[in-house]
């Protein structure tokens, strides 16, 4: 199928802009639409999946992408300094796949949580179909400003999202939200500006991250490698690698710029926080994959100390705030902190293991934090509460509840046979098997696994076991069990959560030609 | 020559001192039309007699009869005195004074080119030409500014007549 | 006319100069504060009138003739507000003004 | 390929068995025994056509391979585990017959046996992790099963933690290891790991077979079912730590293996001090276990590996006796509605109400208590033995090891004595009720257990150390040179720890003197021994010094915390407010301050647009000022 | 040469001039038309009529003459901006106007005039009388608002406005003695080694700054953008800011000064002080008008990042910029216009306007592109002037520049505070005021071109060729 990747990334515009034109008081009609939307979405990504190439083995990078569409978008001659030029310019390889696999999933899990959305249906699901197509726009983007430009307009529908439908403190979420990401997204742009003027693909400066990935730089570019001269005391790749860092260690989040997470997946509704943990840390993420390492490999090399730092904090400080948490979405989103910690560790590692389990991480993580997160819409449905000390002893009374919930909490705390474990594993044996991080980075990142341990299970304890309680009497009407609606939600989730966890190589298999290659093409900058 | 010359200077410190010091708008406007007087009488010795006509008739006859128009629309003249009350007198006299010395500074330190043409009999003449000629964009620009000072003028009066 | 006096004319437009901005910062009426602006602008004038010497094309003085009718209309459209002012408020000035219009 | 099939349909009939017991609509219990018997009967058919040994490996991850290897260890063991389990849960039939969740039992219990087969079969250290990690998931499981009850899940709680805090250990060494050698295969290991990985296995090992300091969380773990305590806790799951032991021990660093020694002796004396004093009977049994597993450790760590892990065997069939015979007790006195089902001083005269079970106890307890002619006696003597030998190797503080070894072993008799006494003799000390008799799916196998639990079954020779399942394994070993004394020795004190018993709980004796002595301790010494030196209570006393620490911003937070003393997550909890504290103050302040640098900036330049034009005109002027005479000036 | 000769080449060289002369010719017409009718299709239809023919003309020019190039200075860009600025003009009868129409438009002809001079100027004595003219028109349209404050506010301004161009005329003059010349394109380097002739220089760029908004001779701005009337005001915003700049550009150039020349330099520090002070003042304002005010300073700063450039390379930035910030201040005052007809004026009534999503959706976007986010035309802007200033600072080294960008880029995620509070009232605000029943509705017309302007922001976006191919249009008539 010819360009099947602008068809999943233009589709949920289209039909977003379809719906701008039917009333607002057909609110069947948006949920169907948003439904078939994303559905759609869903199926081309599965048949985009079966189409890849698994045994593609890469020597450059432009050779390591499939799907590729190039197409000039912008073209401005600009007298003396050349052409501005900008390219529509899509693509993916073993790093993108899954993860766009993944996003029209939970895109799909998302709208039917969405369900029982009330208010304002109609701008809901036009926000919600934007941003299912900026997410995918970030994953399949092989143009930095393409890319740019989705990172940043997943923004705007999030702020609305979070600023409309959100809970109590919504209007400060959003905001706080919404200032954290373009802080960081600004940084972003800066050396964005900077490798388009440092790159040049058949003499002409390009977006092109392929073009900047293969190191395409020219003469006078100070992004060059082994350039003389610093800024501040930093050679300029170094200053673009720590703006990129805060950049997406923003988007991650990473200790200590994470503080807008907790506050935006508190006050967000169930299906934003689904999409927010689901997708949203994943772009940043994936620019971590794509952009930090995969331009700068050099340097890379040089802080992997530095990353790895960052990580381990991570997983500690986010870890030990989880614990402390009283109410359970944001004990969530603080565990959501410590996971993404160890992506930054098996980046750090440098090594084809860490790289595979940050990755596998990523996915894995992408299907039980939105289950998490589902499982603390639930209780929040039932009783506008979430305080995790308002409940005990709910197993008796939400038997299938318990199940789930039992379920996602050990596969959140790494318990083997899901896939959380397989990608802290992998993570972990990248991180001890490296040469670039010294042992204590592995033995501090495997001390998170003893307190993501501690808080899941304590809140297993006091929510779920013991005698059953709750702190309002009005809440009794609505204790009932899972809704099928509810159960079909968790149920794929569950099922891939064991599957993964059983088989990883169904999602490793894709992704290790290019890592290998990745791998290979860092140790051309080892000293 | 130089009598003259010091005269001019001691109508316009004069004047300006008046402006300055004193608190009464109508003296203040006397001042002014002294001190423009003098500025003229400058304009002769720098051989721009044209100029020196211009600036008697508009300035002294036209913007200073502007002013005490407007002192006399604007204030009750009968029985009492228009007076100015004077404000930030102590810093703004500062920056006064230092603009001054920085400017006198620089004009000390520049060497000036050229020397002087001899003067022109026919300068009007000149001038009349140049108009027509050379500055013709700018002959009609100030046609057109005139209008709309007129219009604009006349316009804000009449609102303010209307309301 | 030797070189050395023309910095006279100079010292004579910065003294003018000065004095304006000191009655412009300083006086409250806002007549006063016109009055000002005129001799702010005379300096201009003068120079204008000063370097002229040296040109055949006497350009300098065209502008300072420029200079003065554009003066007349700035003046004109300056006294047209402060009527307006004075109809709708009963002051003449700024501080005045300014009190009268925070209200 | 068709073995390894073969095997896997071994481990995972029990798990497919449980499962269709759980989600069929009746709650049967047959689907879940009968894939345990031909679990187990397949099993015995591996163990009678197999000769050799059996490797598979498989790429699980890119690069990475999990292997399994079979010997007939492993088929022993899983043999011994299905057995059991099958008795366990016939047992249960009975035990749990009207507990509504029986389904969920059986299912659990599937889980396990599932996990626990995976765990013998892998050979690849990380693939034995994962089931590692999933029998400590279905111990979890099982001990929170009557979740309802009060503490239940709290102790749950604790028992995974301690145990996920040395699995981690396990996992840190585990990836050493890869790191330094890329082989995780066992049967591929080859000279000594060095000694950091080495001692994080043997942490990993200690965890799971409640070696001190982290035995804590055995006695905890006996709020659970009684036949899972027997199961998990006593015959299956907390050997797998032993096994560990046993499988790397030839490569471990001997430094780590010496630690091993030691830590194994003190637990062993620990248990058995502990278990001397205590009145609930389950409780008993959990430190007997605990210095049983010591004494294995300790095994492991003198050398004698083959004897520990013959006396894994031998303690799995009278530990789930023993086990399933408090079960009995326990059913029975609950039946009858007694006071408290598991206190001693609320039983005795027993021996005629449940004939079954006192004989079945009485041979198990021997056992244990390592009288000749029971199988305890030779496995645990091969073990002193090897010790011995060790000590002669290496001389002064190991003499420490059999010496303490010898020394538990009358205590265990004494214990033994004690329990067996208290329970069954005298007269009855409970309010009688209806008359119950034993049926016969708890007669069975009891009587199976204490069965095996008899010398003859393990080898001829009643004072041979060495069962046939040394020939079964192809070891030969022999420590017959020297120390032949020490099985008299330990003979004799054995017999002399019954007779103290004897003398002090005999039929007739004021049992209330003694009881009310023990009940209120005379001294403090006494009431550390009988809360087991407060090993549960360390961890709480740590979160209290982190507490203290951190009075001062409970203080600031004004909300003051809950008295949550849970474990060591206190200091955890602490630690974590003042964390949120700071994340409040210092990471989010930078940003409120700028935002109120910002809005303080903001109101100077709009207080300099809207204030008096005149004065403007100044700054402005001024600012004129300012860079005239920067011009003058450079 | 004859007296004769030289006039009959002057009548050949008006048509030079050619669409200015329209725009007077038109203003004079439709002044006299008012006197006759008051009818406000009529003096529409007029003055755009006029705008019309004169863009016609701008964009058929040809080549000056020997006379008239003298005054006056043009290329390309001048034309593009020239254009820019009727099709602004163009744009104002988008606004709905009750009274005073003919005089109105009659003022706003003269502002689009006295901002085609300015920027062709090549004369002092033009600069002088173009800036004058633009300044007269803003002062009468100041007031010419029918609110009080309007006078406080003209008169403010016209005090700012004389003092500036008193100090511009004796920067003019220092200028003229030294070089004994009007004209800025003889200029050299050489002549500027005096202080004297440097402080005139200064003078000069402070007179621009004034019609620039440029710290420090912003401070007219608030009050003025604040009282006057709204159609004034977003023309105030575009036209005579963007004569000034493109003025200061070609002075710039002139001088041919070296980047690190202390001038350039202080230009530079003034345009990083302008971008401060816009942002912060920003943020403490309440009433829209002001803020959009204070957020129009910043975007002064902007530019001038983008003018004073060593090379003229980054014209195409500029032109950029330009654009995208005329179609957003056009769009945000039209918007701005629709809820000020409904009595909003301060940003937290904007909480009132909950049932208005489009209205509000499409002043959020238009926000939204004054802050710089994708995809809106602003972020393009933004983008064009970041990568500009990068390469300055690849180009020559300065450090100036670099600190310009930082200060850019910083100032944008400062700017997010402000302008987002509009919609954050707009949305997410709950309104717990008393008057929430107070129910407001916008005309389909308004809430029509609200989208259109929207939209337009978008496709710029996308379609950034569509700005440049303009340009490009122009250019190849002229060429």
């Amino acid at each position: 199928m010819p360009n099947i990747l602008s068809y999943i990334f233009v589709f949920p515009l289209f039909i977003a802009l379809l719906m701008l034109l039917i009333p607002a008081q057909k609110e069947q009609i948006f949920k169907s639409m948003a439904f078939a939307a994303v559905s759609v979405q869903f199926v081309l990504s599965v048949l985009l999946m079966i189409g890849f190439d698994q045994s593609i083995n890469p020597n450059t990078w432009s050779g390591a992408f499939q799907f590729v569409e190039k197409l000039d978008w912008i073209n401005l001659s600009l007298d003396t300094v050349g052409n501005f030029k900008i390219q529509y310019f899509l693509g993916v390889d073993g790093i993108s796949l899954p993860l766009v696999v993944l996003s029209s999933f939970v895109m799909l899990i998302g709208v039917v949580s969405s369900w029982n959305i009330r208010k304002k249906v109609k701008g809901y699901f036009i926000l919600y179909l934007i941003l299912s197509s900026s997410i995918m726009g970030c994953f399949i983007a092989l143009d930095f400003f393409i890319f740019y430009v989705c990172f940043e307009f997943m923004l705007l529908p999030m702020f609305f999202l979070i600023g409309i439908w959100g809970g109590k403190r919504r209007s400060y979420a959003s905001i706080k939200f919404f200032l954290y990401t373009l802080l960081g997204s600004l940084f972003i742009l800066v050396v964005m500006i900077m490798l388009y003027m440092g790159v040049r693909e058949e003499g002409v400066h390009t977006f092109s991250l392929v073009a900047m990935m293969d190191g395409n730089y020219t003469s006078d570019s100070v992004l060059g490698l082994g350039k003389e001269g610093t800024i501040l005391g930093f050679s300029a790749r170094a200053l673009a690698f720590i703006f990129l860092l805060i950049g997406f260690g923003i988007k991650l989040p990473s200790v200590p710029v994470h503080t807008w997470l907790p506050d935006a997946h508190v006050e967000a509704p169930t299906p934003i926080s689904v999409v927010l943990a689901g997708l949203l840390l994943k772009v940043g993420a994936y620019g971590l994959f794509r952009i930090l390492y995969g331009i700068f490999p050099d340097i890379a090399l040089e802080y992997a100390g530095l990353v790895a730092f960052f990580g381990v904090v991570s997983i500690l400080y986010g870890g030990t705030n989880a614990l402390a948490q009283k109410d359970l979405k944001r004990m969530v989103a603080y565990s959501s902190v410590s996971h993404m910690g160890f992506v930054l560790v098996g980046l750090a590692s440098l090594t084809s293991t860490g790289f595979s389990g940050a990755l596998f991480h990523l996915v894995s993580h992408g299907l039980i934090s939105p289950a998490l997160f589902l499982i603390a819409g639930v209780i929040y449905d039932r009783t506008n509460n979430r305080t995790i000390d308002c409940f005990s002893g709910l197993a008796s009374k939400m038997p299938t509840y318990t199940f789930f919930v039992a379920l996602f909490f050990f596969a959140g705390l790494g318990l083997p046979g899901m896939s959380g474990f397989v990608g802290e594993l992998m993570v972990l044996m990248g991180a001890f098997a490296s040469n670039n991080l010294k042992m204590w980075v592995g033995l501090s990142a495997i001390i998170g696994i003893i307190i993501s341990a501690a808080y899941f299970l304590w809140t297993i304890q006091r929510m779920f076991y013991g005698t059953y309680f709750i702190r309002k009497s009005a809440w009794e009407s609505n204790m009932f069990d899972l809704t099928i609606r509810e159960r079909w939600m968790l149920i794929p989730l569950a099922v891939l959560v064991v599957v993964l966890g059983i088989f990883p190589r169904l999602i490793l298999d894709y992704s290790i030609e290019t890592i290998d290659f990745f791998i290979q093409h860092l140790s051309n900058y080892t000293p | 020559m130089l009598a003259v010359q010091i005269l001019i200077g001691l109508m316009i410190v004069l004047g300006v001192g008046i402006i300055v010091f004193s608190r009464n708008i109508i003296h203040a406007a006397y001042a002014l039309s002294l001190a423009l007087l003098g500025i003229a009488g400058v304009y002769v010795l720098l051989n721009a007699e044209l100029l020196a006509v211009v600036q008697i008739l508009i300035y002294a006859g036209g913007v200073v009869i502007l002013l005490a128009f407007g002192v006399m629309m604007t204030h009750r003249l009968r029985g009492e005195k228009v007076l100015s009350g004077a404000k930030n007198q102590f810093p703004a006299a500062i920056t006064a004074i230092a603009i001054f010395v920085i400017l006198a500074h620089s004009i000390s330190e520049t060497n000036f080119p050229g020397n002087k043409v001899p003067k022109m009999n026919n300068q009007v003449e000149h001038i009349g030409v140049a108009f027509l000629t050379e500055h013709i964009v700018a002959f009609e620009l100030i046609a057109f500014i005139l209008l709309v000072a007129l219009v604009g003028a006349a316009y804000l009066a009449k609102l303010a007549a209307n309301e | 006319m030797n070189e050395e006096l023309i910095r006279y004319y100079l010292y004579l437009a910065a003294f003018l100069f000065s004095a304006g901005i000191f009655v412009v910062l300083t006086k409250r009426n806002l007549i006063f504060i016109l009055i000002g602006v005129e001799l702010l602008l005379n300096s201009a004038n003068v120079i204008l009138a000063t370097f002229s010497q040296f040109d055949p094309q006497l350009n300098g003085q065209i502008f300072a003739i420029f200079s003065v009718v554009l003066t007349v209309c700035e003046v004109s459209i300056a006294l047209a507000i402060l009527l307006n002012i004075y109809r709708n408020h009963k002051v003449s000035n700024l501080d005045e003004l300014q009190e009268v219009s925070n209200e | 390929m068709s073995s390894l099939w073969f095997f896997l349909i071994i481990a995972i009939l029990p798990l497919i068995g449980g499962l269709i017991g759980y989600f069929s609509s009746e709650k049967k219990t047959v689907f879940a025994i009968t894939s345990i018997v031909i679990s187990f009967l397949l099993t015995m058919l591996g163990i009678v056509s197999f000769s050799g040994e059996l490797f598979f490996s498989s790429e699980w991850l890119n690069d990475f391979e999990v292997t399994i290897f079979i010997d007939r260890t492993s088929l022993l063991l899983i043999a011994l585990v299905t057995f059991i389990s099958f008795l366990v849960q016939v047992f249960s039939l009975e035990y749990m017959g009207e507990d509504p969740g029986k389904n969920r039992f059986y299912a659990k219990l599937g889980l396990f046996v599932f996990s626990m087969i995976g765990l013998l079969l892998a050979d690849n250290l990380l693939l034995l992790f994962i089931f590692w990690e999933l029998v400590g998931l279905s111990s979890y499981l099982l001990i929170g099963f009557w979740y309802k009850k009060k503490g239940v899940s709290q102790s749950a709680r604790m028992a995974f933690m301690v145990n996920r805090v040395a699995d981690t250990a396990l996992l840190a060494g585990i990836l050493l290891l890869y790191a330094q050698t890329k082989n995780l295969s066992i049967a591929n290991l080859s000279g000594n790991i060095s000694f950091l990985p080495s001692i994080l296995i043997a942490i990993g090992a200690f965890g799971k077979s409640a070696q001190f300091p982290f035995s804590g969380w055995l006695t905890k773990a006996m709020v659970g079912p009684t036949p899972v305590s027997a199961l998990i806790h006593a015959a299956t799951m907390v050997a797998a730590g032993v096994y560990l032991l046993f499988r790397t021990a030839p490569y471990l660093h001997p430094h780590a293996m010496t630690i091993i020694a030691y830590m194994g002796i003190v637990t062993a004396f620990y248990g058995a001090i502990c278990a001397i004093i205590q009145y609930d009977i389950k409780k008993i049994l959990a430190y007997s276990t605990i210095s049983q597993l010591g004494y294995m450790a300790m095994g492991v760590g003198v050398g004698a590996m083959e004897a520990s892990l013959f006396h894994l065997f031998t303690h799995a069939f009278f530990k789930a006796g023993l086990f399933l015979g408090a079960a009995s007790i326990m059913h029975f006195l609950h039946k009858i509605r007694a006071k408290d089902a598991q206190d001693l001083r609320f039983m005795g005269g027993l021996k005629t109400r449940l004939p079954w079970t006192y004989r079945s106890f009485l041979v198990c307890g021997l056992a244990l208590a390592g009288l000749p002619f029971f199988s305890g006696f030779m496995s645990k003597d091969g073990i002193l033995l090897g010790s011995w030998v060790f000590a002669h190797d290496h001389g002064g503080w190991a003499y420490l090891i059999p010496d303490l070894g010898l020394i538990t072993a009358m205590l265990t008799a004494f214990y033994v004595g004690r329990m067996i006494l208290l329970i069954f003799w005298g007269e009855a000390r409970f309010t009688n009720g209806i008359a119950i008799s034993e049926k016969n799916v708890v007669s069975v196998p009891l009587a199976l257990l204490a069965m095996f639990s008899v010398w003859i079954f393990h080898d001829w020779n009643p004072m041979s150390h060495q069962g046939w399942i040394f020939s079964l394994l192809a070891i030969t070993k022999s420590h017959e040179s020297v120390g032949s004394l020490i099985p008299y020795l330990s003979i004799l004190l054995a017999i002399a720890g019954m007779i103290l018993a004897y003398s002090l709980f005999k039929p007739g004796t004021n049992y209330n003197n003694t009881i009310t002595e023990m009940n209120e301790p005379v001294s403090k010494s006494v009431n550390v021994v009988f809360h087991g030196f407060y090993l549960t209570h360390l961890y709480e006393n740590v979160g209290k010094f982190f507490k203290s620490i951190s009075q001062f911003s409970i203080l600031v937070d004004q909300k003051g915390i809950d008295p949550l003393l849970h474990f060591s997550a206190v200091s955890s909890v602490v630690f974590s407010k003042v964390l949120a504290l700071i994340d409040r103050f210092i990471v989010d302040g930078p940003v409120n301050l700028l935002a109120y640098l910002s809005g303080y900036i903001g109101r100077r330049f709009a207080g300099l647009s809207s204030r008096d034009g005149q004065t403007q005109l100044g700054w402005l002027l001024l600012i004129v000022t300012l860079v005239l005479i920067y011009i003058q000036l450079f | 040469m004859k007296l004769r000769d030289q006039l009959h080449d002057i009548l050949h060289d008006l048509s030079f001039i050619g669409s200015e002369t329209v725009l007077v010719l038109g203003a004079i017409v439709l002044l006299v038309t008012g006197l006759i009718t008051k009818h406000r299709l009529l003096l529409k239809l007029i003055f755009s009529i006029t705008l019309i023919f004169s863009f016609y003309l701008n964009i058929q020019l040809v080549e000056g003459g020997l006379f008239l190039s003298d005054s006056l200075f043009m290329n390309a860009e001048i034309v593009s901006f020239a254009s820019l600025f009727i099709i602004a003009g163009l744009s104002i009868v988008v606004f709905p106007r009750k009274k005073h129409g003919a005089e109105f438009y009659f003022f706003i002809l003269a502002l689009v005039v006295g901002s085609i001079f300015m920027m062709k100027a090549n004369s002092l004595l033009i600069i002088y009388l173009s800036i004058e003219l633009v300044s007269f028109v803003s002062y009468i349209l100041t007031s010419f608002s029918f609110r009080k404050e309007g006078h406080e506010a003209g008169i403010k301004y016209l005090l700012f406005g004389a003092l500036s161009s008193a100090i511009m005329l004796i920067g003019l003059g220092l200028i003229y003695g030294i070089t004994q010349s009007f004209y800025i394109s003889i200029w050299t380097p050489e002549l500027f080694s005096s202080l004297l002739v440097q402080v005139g220089v200064l003078f000069l760029v402070f007179g621009v700054f004034f019609k620039c908004a440029i710290f420090p001779f912003h401070m007219w701005t608030p009050a003025t953008y604040q009282s006057a009337p709204v159609d004034a005001v977003a023309l105030f915003s575009i036209v005579p800011k963007l004569g000034g700049l493109v003025l200061l550009k070609r002075v710039f150039l002139n001088l041919a000064f070296d980047f690190s020349h202390w001038l350039i330099l202080l230009v530079l520090f003034f345009g990083m002080a302008t971008i401060i002070v816009g942002t912060f003042g920003a943020l403490r304002q309440f009433n829209t008008r002001r803020m959009i005010s204070f957020g129009s300073i910043a975007h002064s700063g902007f530019l001038l990042g983008l003018v004073i450039t060593p090379s003229v390379e980054y014209k195409e930035a500029f032109w950029w910029y330009s654009s995208a910030y005329t179609l957003m201040n056009l769009a945000a005052f039209y918007v701005i216009n629709r809820y000020e007809d409904v009595s909003i004026y301060t940003n937290s009534q904007y909480s009132l306007s909950k049932k208005e999503t489009l209205m509000a959706g499409g002043f959020t976007l238009i926000l939204v592109s004054l802050v710089g986010i994708p995809p809106l035309a602003g972020f393009t802007a933004k983008l064009f002037l970041f990568t500009s200033l990068w390469e300055i600072f690849i180009d020559t080294g300065s450090k100036t520049s670099l600190t310009y960008l930082l200060v850019s880029v910083f100032a944008t995620v400062a700017s997010l505070f402000f302008y987002m509070r509009i919609p954050y009232y707009a949305f997410l605000h709950k309104n717990n005021s008393s008057n929430s029943e107070l129910s407001i509705v916008f005309s389909q017309r308004s809430k029509i071109i609200a989208t259109i302007f929207a939209i337009l922001l978008l496709v710029l976006f996308f379609t950034p060729k569509l700005i440049m191919s303009l340009q490009s249009l122009l250019n190849n008539v002229h060429e």
